[in-house]
């Protein structure tokens, strides 16, 4: 095979944008002739949350350790998983619905290991990236519940 | 009279509901040289009581990586407080 | 929720093409406010083909079946998971390296219906749609192995 | 002496390797009133007989559905023989 693991990362993709995400501009990045598989997943605003209709959304995030996050997850890919490259696109400040939010695609000479890294990559990222997302109501507004990530054990020995 | 602990200082950053509740996104502070992560949040405790509501419902992190309440802080660190993560 | 089978299955998507595959197109008709996430498996060619360098490929097909069967594709990934809409696209004729041959799309309010139901699709595809590959190298052409397709019990009682 | 079978008209379809080995797409094909699918294929391996060698790696369709060799065929209908699938 063709990829190995110190040219992928190399040329793996993880960023938080501002600006609307051009997926086409994603795709053609992880995209090569040794591969025959991209899988990709579009997470993008939904016109309502828990039964309200959301009005639009604003992201924060703690920027430099969400990037190192999204840097450890491509890690953990790259070693569970015979993937060729890999992108993680958040965007950040106000989405209107419809609009895309976290953007990632998967590469890899065979469908499985896309599919497998693709929906791993999503699932840690909702669980260990430092990103926030508020949510914003007709009448109000709400930060999203989330997930708390985990931590490692106390350092202490019990005493 | 025991002499005093020297003091270090780390920057401090809060994010998403608890940046509204106390209201700071980043500030620096001092503690004492042998204090541990729920040393500083139980300070800001001081400060803000209903950060009391959120311990159960936070994680901390030491130079952007998740730290256990107990880790000891060091001059210069980077501590954030972070509430459950919403992201994707 | 506002997604019903009898709506979405009149605005699925299943066809056979002999021009490029515009992906942008087929993610944009997936996608629609209600959902939240789109996963999408874009299978294009490779340029190596059991060590060999590939030139190009041939795909052909029964066509009328192909479609028919991948409606039936549709109507089990409604049956068994909570999707919104469905496209799958599948290219004809000649295809250069890098080209995609198959696109499919799978949008719904949550995630892993999405990654589950495109998977199936593709996986389903793989093994029922009467598509054939003939794989072209410097010295010579072959028909790509393939997979039988499950056929009915016979219809005969033992005698 | 019994009468002859009244005859039936199918269309017989060819793809893949098939098609290039018998060097047909599509045509009608006339066969006993009560032939079954694997009758129309043995008809055809005596006009090809490398076409015995695929047997085993082949499938019938009746009319667009996969179907089972002893499918009795009926006037008008479309078969095809179908090479292990390869799309995607």
């Amino acid at each position: 095979m063709s990829w190995n693991m110190t040219e992928n990362l190399a040329s793996d993709k993880f960023t938080l944008v501002r600006e609307p995400i051009v997926i086409e501009d994603v795709l053609r990045f992880v995209r090569a002739d040794q591969d025959g598989a991209v899988v990709t997943f579009d997470g993008f605003v939904r016109n309502e949350s828990h039964g309200r209709r959301t009005e639009y959304l604003d992201y924060e995030a703690y920027e430099s350790m969400a990037i190192g996050k999204m840097h450890e997850i491509g890690e953990q890919l790259h070693q569970k998983y015979a993937i060729h490259r890999i992108a993680i696109v958040h965007r950040l400040g106000r989405l209107q619905i419809g609009e895309t939010s976290v953007f990632i695609a998967v590469s890899a000479p065979h469908r499985a290991a896309a599919f497998d890294a693709c929906r791993y990559a999503i699932d840690t990222l909702k669980r260990t990236v430092p990103i926030w997302k508020k949510e914003y109501f007709a009448d109000g507004a709400v930060w999203a519940d989330g997930e708390l990530p985990p931590v490692p054990p106390s350092s202490k020995t019990a005493s | 009279m025991p002499t005093a602990l020297p003091m270090l200082s780390v920057k401090v950053l809060f994010f998403g509901r608890i940046r509204e509740l106390t209201g700071v996104s980043e500030e620096m502070s001092e503690v004492p040289a042998n204090a541990k992560l729920s040393d500083l949040f139980a300070l800001y405790v001081g400060r803000y009581p209903k950060l009391a509501e959120f311990r159960s419902s936070l994680v901390a992190s030491r130079n952007q990586e998740f730290a256990s309440w107990d880790a000891t802080l060091a001059p210069g660190d980077e501590i954030a407080f972070l509430p459950p993560v919403s992201g994707g």
